[in-house]
């Protein structure tokens, strides 16, 4: 097997336990807790969870914008933990972030030039920059002769394009996408998951791939890695996920996307909230919301254990889970409907070559 | 909360002990004031003879010593114009500067708060124009100005009031209202674009969705949201009150801490001086302390540990 | 249709601004029947929100609107402002989408509830108005609904303070209750739990919705009949079956081609383009510049919702598509 | 959309802020005599300190032995009933009989030997220093006598004298000065009612006065009022029946408004000194630049103009008119700003040059405004002066450190008496900018002398040598503005400040 | 985001200049432009605006009122101050130094409290305390007893007043931005430079430094008024500017004494004072309903 692009081993970020000069605190809250993951080259590793859950925080441990409380990352074999100065720069040119908001991440007071060619800047890269930003910027689909406009004259879907074009500038080998497209209308989110699928295969990026939407999710990812409450419960190819789910956790959320199938309606699954736990983390963490949790889960917390070819779930009863169906969506189209449905494929395929 | 304030006020201790270094080499620094104290005509016996009764004559580290020793006792020194404790200068007239400033402060609240609530509620409309050039106007006027226009129209032409002097509530009108200028005018401009981001907010459209009528929106969830602020520049503005104090007091003959800091730092009483600077300070930390804590109150979400 | 409860002719907003003028809806009409859940489709800009607003007529002073609203046989455009507020969270409630700005984050839960009660129920005494209160928390099924009253929005999860929006529009039984987005700031797990709970109190209490979304799967799970916007107007209308089974507006087939399925591997059918900016609005067919189908026709003449069959009424020339291209 | 109950919270805002409450203040009663002075006193003792406005609280409960009074300009007893000297350094003073203290203690050699044992001790009252150091002893030589010696002959006496005030020896002992200054003693026409510092001095009538009741008067009250357009302003609205320090420009509104402006030609004079001292070079040095400096100044416009006539010619000396020594034969430089220029040309300064001219800001009347107008009057001439503004204290200080140079701006009101205020000039004296021998003979010429006649002489030599050589430059003599209610008869303060209300009536006139 | 709040056609604005450019056709702030932009012509050129010498006195014609014609034909609009002086030449010349010392004191504020107020927000920690413990110290101390005390020690010359004023108010600046570089700090956009592997001085001096600048501009424009009358006050107390300098301040304070016999002396001054911190507050307005920065930021 070759060596994975980035490598996770044991990662734990804990918030809070500084000790200041007025106060001393112990323990602390776990946003990560032993997180191990790996991309490979070319692949699309997606990172899916409810909001909390140590998604962002894994992804920004991995780009060393935080430091870690323990464990490793490696990337390219090379410990990311250690870096400094120089050899950490020459890291991230190999390494970009995609950010969530695309209004909050753009600097409001620079020129989307500006923007894009920082990294160019940045990183001392020699050449024509402003033949870069111009690549730059016709690869990502936007107007090279808007490049000195600001931030705020582009809608919300232009916007992730900069900053898709400005992570892309330093030819990086793996983006890391941050909910990159939560932000965005249905319509926008298409276009920009649309963008992405394509420049993986036009550049052969890989991706760590940070969402909460699993249809987005299905649709873009190779592997897909579970986490809850800072801990991933499950991880496994996209099949293994969405069909042989082997823990409680996701299985719920599978059942919980709402489908846009009139078939479903008042179908809604139940599942108790999601409790903060700071203390006495013992046992499942899982354990408050789960249909199946015995005194084991309260007493012993479940390991991850292989459930075959990469399938890894954390869950004491894994094995007694009762076969998974998914409702699938798009079984209900009108014959006229699939018809149109046609049509507008066509129209558009037209369209866009002309 | 006990501890929180506990903490706040160690905080504070090392502010407190540089504003007094400053001013002490501040003072000593402007010479020599025995002559200020003694006739111009005086012997040069008379003139040793005062400098060894007030340590005048010691080399400055020797003085600075000297001074904080004494005042970590509490001891800020003899007045050198009045021969008594400062601090006991101080805290004679503390009563009649406390009670300007607690009017001050009642008007400028009382006047500036719905001024300001106003001006944003009808944001752009002639009368939130009329507002912010109200606030502007009162803050392009210097207090003595102010002060001394008023004693001419309303004491000495109107004879409403008197032109000084502290004899009740009506010499407390004149010197509060003047000093309550300033201060009105930024708490209007405060509270104004503190009200215009709160009414933007959605609860404010869930009150209204509620049914709720306009003056409890603006009052109870609106105002009640957009107070955090206000207190701050309040607190803030207490330093600056307290410099104003300075000529109000001059200006309406009010028997307070201004008038005898003025007086202070004329004569070069350095260690009256001191004794007021030091308690500016302290009110000043006073003030913000009782913002603290007004916050915890007005905000559930600032809590006090 | 056998009754309807509300009734909403020819409705149009603007913003007025000097000299210029912005239609944000355009010529709305819908009605709504007591039990039944309309579903407001569109993406942002849609002009969905300022909707709801224009309904309980809380849009901002520089707007302008137009048009009937009749509820009960009440124009509810034309009543007076205390009218209104009596209407407001009386007879319509209304929850919002970002549950964590919605509270008023210095007054406790239950004086929020309270005062809803307090407008609405001016009869209840304070003991009686707590009980209701801790009921309402209790209905929406908040745990600890008697601790939870004293305690500040701050303090609750986004998904306990969408209850308690919920308890509130809900406190005064409304007839109508207007939910925007009412889930599109929480989690799955949360959003499905939400929804499954204001279809059991509609079912309880036989209370209209009118439920404001972006989602078409939020709309599959809860809605009754859904119209779809598109930059301030309708641009179709019909049963959820008929909507989701048979869309016939090229908007909402690009819609729902957009949305990645579970079934699918395919590149999306993302609509290309972006909504027009409220200031330029292209005239004609608003859907034009960004439609596969546009023909210069559409650019020069704005298409009337009609039906296709019964109910099921969409805008554009060429509806229904399949026949008519 | 209407939203009708803000309109009423806005309305009522509005109510509140502009409904201010009018009550009617508090009206004095007739029989209180209320004095607006500038400063609270920080003693009530006299001899704590020498300011005037301290003196003149102090002085309305504890009396000196004399007082020199304004309207004759004659020394009159007070507490004594006379003097006789028995040679030039010995002094037999006879007491008032039958005057005692307000607290019982009698009034009578011991009294005044105390007192003088007091004034003496440089520690007790350093601010007397020069006065303390002209007497030698004192000695009761029987209860209603006491022997004064001083160190040598002292033409000034009647001065030193008039300095002591008399305390109750008993009472003394007990408090002390800081005692005593706070809650004062004495035989005077009033006692201490109420000090509120900062605030006022209440006195009420002293029933056991052994002189003249004051008429119309049962209390006096003090008010310290800072600033000077405040007291004006008070004074015209009726709040104080007596103001002192009046600015120039008030005085005609007050008496507008009926009040009574008086009117006291002031100790004070004013000048410019022109430093010719070693540690000051400068073109001063010149005798023809310090005369053109005097050419150059318009007196009349600074007198006329500024003071709009309330002040006085100083006609070429620093001696006052109805004083020993006055030299009537000299008069003031005339105004001629060409023979300035010229004077400057001649001294080889065609062009002028620039100096540094240093001024107060706040310690003399329009200090700042004469300031300003006499360096417009050198830059016309040539001399353009850099002015430097000194704060009052920091300007005292540099007086008295002789930093005051080339050019300073002053006004020295020294004590009644022309040795007092010639020796201010002696090359040696702490804040002396002249020096010259001739001038240092004479003035040493001068305190000598204990004969009048031949004091005059001297003293008239002495100030027509400094108009030749243009010493200084010649200003004017202030005049102190007070003013009174309509009816206040008989206010006159002296020269020094100092007043006392005896004579003084309110009421009938 | 729905559009609840969405004001028309946000996407065209441009920046808070276009948006100023926009303003400006609203006639109040017309005029606060036209002001300023008189103001610097002023201070610039003053010949251009009056013929007559602002130092040049005729103790004979001193206190004229509005209109006075002096024996030989000069029309003083304004009339003559104290020492008959015109008081619109002095008004003019007044706002050089007027605006000298209150810009002065404002850039060494600013440029004391941003520095400080950018170090505190973005090192934090041990530093951030020592620079609010600083702010602390430097609040409670009394501006106008701090300037009063040390202006006897330097003496009163221009530059000393300039510093010593911008000395004493550099803890607002500090204050506001270092609030401001706080919530920068945390920002997304700050974030994604340090992704691309911006340094910690790029990031301020591109990033944060560019995004605090507006909230300059209001506190700025707040303090010059604030500068303008502390200026005036000084003078009162008799620590202002030297004369014969003319400034604002110190012709009201120099003026108020003839407020009974000649009222006009002081008034046209203050009447100044009260147009150019109106037209500055209108501009600072502006520039904070454009921006809408909370200039009284809760700290912490």
């Amino acid at each position: 097997m070759t060596r994975p692009l980035l490598e996770l081993r044991n990662v734990d970020k804990v918030y809070g336990r500084s000790s200041g000069l007025f106060r001393r605190e112990r323990g602390g809250t776990y946003a990560v807790e032993g997180v191990n993951l790996s991309v490979k080259r070319g692949e699309t590793l997606a990172l899916v969870g409810e909001s909390g859950c140590g998604k962002s925080t894994t992804a920004r441990l991995a780009l060393r914008l935080i430091d870690t409380s323990g464990g490793d990352v490696l990337f390219d074999g090379r410990e990311v933990t250690n870096e400094s100065g120089t050899s950490l720069r020459s890291l991230r040119e190999r390494m970009q972030m995609v950010f969530q908001d695309p209004f909050a991440s753009l600097d409001p007071r620079m020129p989307v030039r500006k923007i894009i060619a920082e990294p160019l800047e940045v990183h001392s890269v020699k050449g024509d920059h402003r033949a870069r930003v111009d690549e730059l910027m016709s690869l990502v689909g936007l107007r090279a002769d808007h490049a000195d406009r600001f931030a705020h004259e582009f809608s919300g879907g232009q916007r992730q394009r900069i900053g898709i074009a400005r992570a892309l500038a330093l030819n990086p080998e793996l983006l890391i996408c941050d909910e990159p497209v939560s932000a965005l209308d249905v319509s926008i989110q298409a276009q920009v998951i649309n963008l992405l699928m394509d420049l993986r295969q036009r550049l052969g990026l890989s991706y760590l791939f940070i969402s909460h939407d699993l249809s987005v999710v299905r649709h873009i990812a190779d592997r897909v890695a579970v986490m809850h409450l800072g801990r991933v419960i499950e991880i496994g190819t996209k099949q293994q996920i969405f069909s042989t789910p082997m823990h409680p956790y996701t299985r719920t959320l599978l059942s919980t996307v709402p489908q846009p199938d009139p078939a479903r309606r008042g179908r809604a699954v139940r599942i108790p909230p999601a409790l903060n736990v700071t203390k006495g983390r013992e046992g499942c963490l899982y354990q408050s919301r789960c249909p199946l949790a015995s005194d084991l889960c309260a007493s012993e917390r479940p390991h991850a254990r292989s459930f075959g070819d990469g399938h890894l779930a954390a869950c004491h009863h894994a094995e007694s889970l009762e076969p998974f169906t998914l409702v699938q969506g798009d079984a209900v189209l009108t014959p006229g409907a699939r018809r149109r449905f046609d049509l507008y494929v066509r129209k558009r395929a037209e369209r866009s070559v002309a | 909360m006990g501890k929180y304030l506990l903490t706040r006020l160690l905080y504070v201790l090392p502010s407190l002990l540089g504003v007094l270094i400053i001013c002490f080499f501040l003072t000593r620094l402007s010479g020599d004031p025995t002559h200020l104290f003694m006739p111009v005509d005086a012997t040069d016996e008379a003139l040793a003879a005062f400098r060894a009764k007030h340590g005048l004559d010691r080399s400055l580290p020797e003085q600075f010593w000297l001074f904080v020793y004494n005042a970590l006792q509490g001891d800020f020194g003899n007045s050198l114009r009045f021969s008594v404790p400062a601090m006991n200068l101080v805290a004679e007239r503390l009563p009649a500067t406390l009670e300007l400033a607690m009017a001050t402060l009642l008007i400028a609240v009382t006047i500036g708060i719905p001024l300001g609530v106003m001006a944003a509620y009808w944001r752009g409309r002639p009368i939130d124009t009329g507002i912010r050039y109200l606030a502007a106007l009162g803050q392009s006027v210097p207090t003595f100005y102010w002060g001394i226009v008023s004693i001419i129209v309303l004491a000495l032409w109107m004879r409403l009031l008197p032109t000084g002097g502290r004899d009740g509530l009506t010499s407390l009108v004149l010197p509060a209202t003047t000093l309550a200028t300033t201060m009105m005018a930024l708490i209007i401009r405060v509270t104004r674009s503190s009200m215009l981001n709160v009414i933007e907010q959605d609860y404010i459209r869930t009150a209204r969705a509620k049914g709720q009528t306009e003056f409890v929106v603006v009052v109870r969830h609106a105002l009640g949201n957009s107070i955090i602020p206000v207190i701050t520049v309040i607190a803030l503005q207490f330093g600056v009150l307290l410099g104003g104090v300075v000529v109000t007091e001059t200006v309406f003959s009010w028997p307070g801490v201004g008038r005898l800091a003025i007086q202070a730092i004329y004569a070069r009483d350095y260690p009256v001086v001191q004794a007021v600077v030091l308690f500016f300070a302290v009110v000043f930390v006073f003030a913000n302390l009782v913002a603290d804590v007004l916050y915890s109150f007005v905000d559930p979400r600032v809590r006090l540990k | 249709m056998a009754e309807t409860l509300l009734d909403v002719r020819n409705l149009s907003t603007a913003f007025v601004n000097g000299s210029k003028k912005v239609t944000v809806v355009d010529d709305v009409s819908f009605s709504v029947a007591p039990g039944r859940t309309l579903a407001i489709v569109g993406e942002s800009g849609c002009g969905k929100s300022i909707l709801s607003l224009s309904m309980i007529r809380l849009v901002p002073d520089t707007a302008r609107t137009v048009g009937q609203i009749l509820m009960d046989g009440e124009d509810l455009a034309a009543v007076s402002p205390q009218r209104m507020r009596q209407i407001r969270g009386g007879k319509i409630g209304m929850i919002f989408q970002e549950p964590m700005t919605s509270l008023n984050p210095i007054m406790t839960v239950g004086a929020q509830l309270s005062e809803a009660l307090k407008l609405h129920v001016p009869e209840l005494n304070a003991a009686e108005r707590h009980e209701r209160a801790v009921e309402g928390l209790r209905r929406v099924r908040l745990p600890a609904p008697e601790a939870q009253f004293h305690r500040y929005p701050h303090e609750l999860s986004g998904g306990m303070r969408q209850r308690v929006m919920i308890a509130m529009a809900l406190s005064c039984e409304p007839e109508l209750l207007i939910a925007d987005e009412p889930t599109t700031a929480l989690d799955v797990t949360v959003q499905a739990e939400i929804l499954a709970l204001l279809g059991d109190l509609q079912r309880d209490t036989g209370m209209a919705v009118i439920l404001i979304t972006h989602d078409l799967g939020v709309v599959a799970e809860f809605a009754d009949e859904v119209m779809v916007m598109y930059a301030g107007r309708i641009v179709e209308r019909g049963t959820v079956g008929e909507i989701l089974s048979d869309p016939q507006h090229p908007y909402t087939i690009g819609l729902m081609g957009s949305i990645p399925r579970f079934g699918s591997d395919d590149r999306l059918l993302a609509i290309e383009g972006t909504v027009p900016a409220l200031s330029a609005m292209p005239p004609g067919c608003r859907f034009a510049p960004r439609c596969v189908f546009a023909v210069p026709r559409c650019a020069g003449e704005s298409p009337v919702l009609r039906e296709v069959t019964a109910g099921h009424a969409v805008s554009c020339h060429f509806a229904p598509l399949e026949d008519n291209l | 959309m209407k939203r009708r109950s803000f309109h009423a919270l806005a309305l009522a805002a509005g109510l509140l802020a502009s409904t201010a409450i009018f009550p009617a203040f508090a009206q004095n009663a007739p029989s209180d005599l209320i004095v607006a002075q500038a400063f609270d006193p920080t003693s009530l003792w006299p001899n704590f300190n020498t300011a005037s406005d301290e003196i003149n609280a102090g002085a309305l409960i504890t009396e000196p032995l004399f007082w020199t009074d304004p309207k004759t300009n004659k020394m009159m007893p007070v507490l004594a009933l006379g003097y006789e000297m028995e040679d030039d350094t010995t002094i037999l003073v006879s007491l008032r009989q039958g005057v005692s203290f307000t607290n019982g203690e009698p009034f009578n050699a011991d009294a005044v030997v105390a007192s003088f044992t007091n004034f003496m001790n440089p520690d007790v009252a350093p601010a007397y220093g020069r006065y303390a150091s002209v007497f030698e002893s004192i000695e009761k030589v029987d209860d209603n006598t006491v022997r004064i010696k001083t160190k040598s002959p002292y033409p000034a006496l009647e001065l030193a004298l008039g300095k002591v005030y008399i305390v109750p020896p008993a009472y003394w002992a007990e408090v002390g000065a800081d005692g005593f200054g706070a809650k004062p003693v004495g035989t005077g026409p009033f006692k201490l009612e109420e000090w509120r510092r900062d605030d006022r001095i209440v006195m009420t009538r002293n029933e056991t006065y052994w002189g003249e009741p004051l008429k119309g008067i049962e209390r006096v009250i003090l008010r310290p009022v800072p600033d000077d357009m405040a007291r004006a302003a008070g004074i015209e609205a009726g709040e104080f029946d007596i103001a002192t320090n009046i600015p120039i420009a008030n005085a005609a509104a007050i008496e507008a408004a009926g009040k009574k402006i008086v009117e006291v030609p002031s100790y004070r004079i004013f000048s410019l000194e022109l430093s010719n001292l070693e540690m000051h070079p400068s073109p001063m040095h010149d005798k023809l630049v310090r005369q053109a400096v005097n050419y150059a100044i318009d007196k009349d416009g600074i007198i006329d103009g500024l003071f709009e006539g309330r002040a006085k010619h100083l006609n070429g000396q620093l001696l006052r008119s109805n004083q020993v020594g006055y030299n009537p034969d000299l008069t003031d430089y005339p105004y001629d700003p060409e023979k300035a220029k010229e004077l400057l040309a001649e001294a080889g300064y065609p062009d002028g040059f620039e100096i540094d001219f240093r001024f107060p800001s706040g310690r003399y009347v329009q200090d700042q405004e004469v300031a300003t107008a006499i360096a417009g009057m050198l830059e016309a001439v040539g001399i353009r002066p850099n002015m430097i503004q000194l704060e009052a204290g920091e300007f005292l200080r540099q007086l008295v450190g002789r930093e005051l140079a080339p050019i300073g701006y002053v006004g020295l009101g020294p004590a009644d008496d022309p040795d007092l205020q010639m020796s201010q000039y002696r090359s040696d004296w702490r804040y002396s900018y002249v020096s010259d021998p001739e001038v240092d003979r004479l003035i040493d010429a001068g305190a000598a002398e204990m004969d009048s006649g031949k004091r005059a002489v001297i003293y008239q030599e002495l100030s027509k040598y400094m108009r030749d050589q243009a010493s200084v430059a010649y200003l004017f003599q202030n005049v102190d503005l007070y003013a009174t209610g309509s009816d206040v008869q008989g206010f006159l303060p002296r020269g020094d400040q100092l007043w006392m209300l005896y004579g003084v009536s309110v009421g009938d006139k | 985001m729905t559009q609840t709040n969405t004001v028309p056609s946000p996407s065209q604005r441009r920046g808070v200049w276009r948006g100023m450019l926009k303003q400006i056709r609203r006639p109040g702030v017309a005029i606060a432009v036209a002001v300023v932009i008189m103001l610097v012509a002023m201070s610039i050129f003053p010949g251009l605006f009056t013929s007559q010498d602002p130092n040049l006195q005729s103790i004979l014609s001193r206190l004229k009122g509005p209109m006075f014609e002096d024996r030989s034909g000069v029309l003083h609009v304004l009339g003559t101050d104290q020492l008959g002086r015109d008081i619109w030449a002095r008004i003019v010349y007044g706002a050089r130094t007027t605006l000298i010392v209150s810009i002065g004191a404002v850039l060494v504020s600013a440029a004391l409290g941003i520095f400080l107020g950018l170090i505190g927000g973005y090192v934090g920690g041990v530093t951030d305390a020592v620079i609010l413990r600083l702010i602390d110290m430097q609040l409670a101390f009394p501006v106008i007893l701090l300037v009063i005390g040390a202006v006897a020690v330097t003496g009163q010359s221009l530059a000393a007043l300039i510093f010593l004023m911008g000395l004493a108010s550099w803890p607002t600046f500090a204050r506001v931005i270092r609030s401001e570089v706080l919530t920068l700090r945390d920002r997304e956009f700050v974030e994604a430079a340090r992704s691309i592997g911006a340094t910690q001085s790029r990031i301020i001096l591109r990033h944060i430094v560019p995004n605090v600048l507006s909230v300059i501009m209001v506190v700025a424009t707040f303090e010059l008024s604030t500068m303008i009358l502390i200026e005036a006050t000084l003078s009162f107390l008799g620590v202002g500017v030297q004369p014969p300098t003319p400034t604002w301040g110190g012709m009201i304070s120099e003026g108020q004494r003839y407020l009974s016999q000649a009222w006009t002396v002081s008034l046209f001054p203050g009447l100044v004072i009260s147009i150019t911190i109106l037209a500055i507050n209108t501009l600072g307005d502006e520039l904070r309903d454009l921006l809408d920065p909370r200039l009284a930021r809760t700290e912490n």
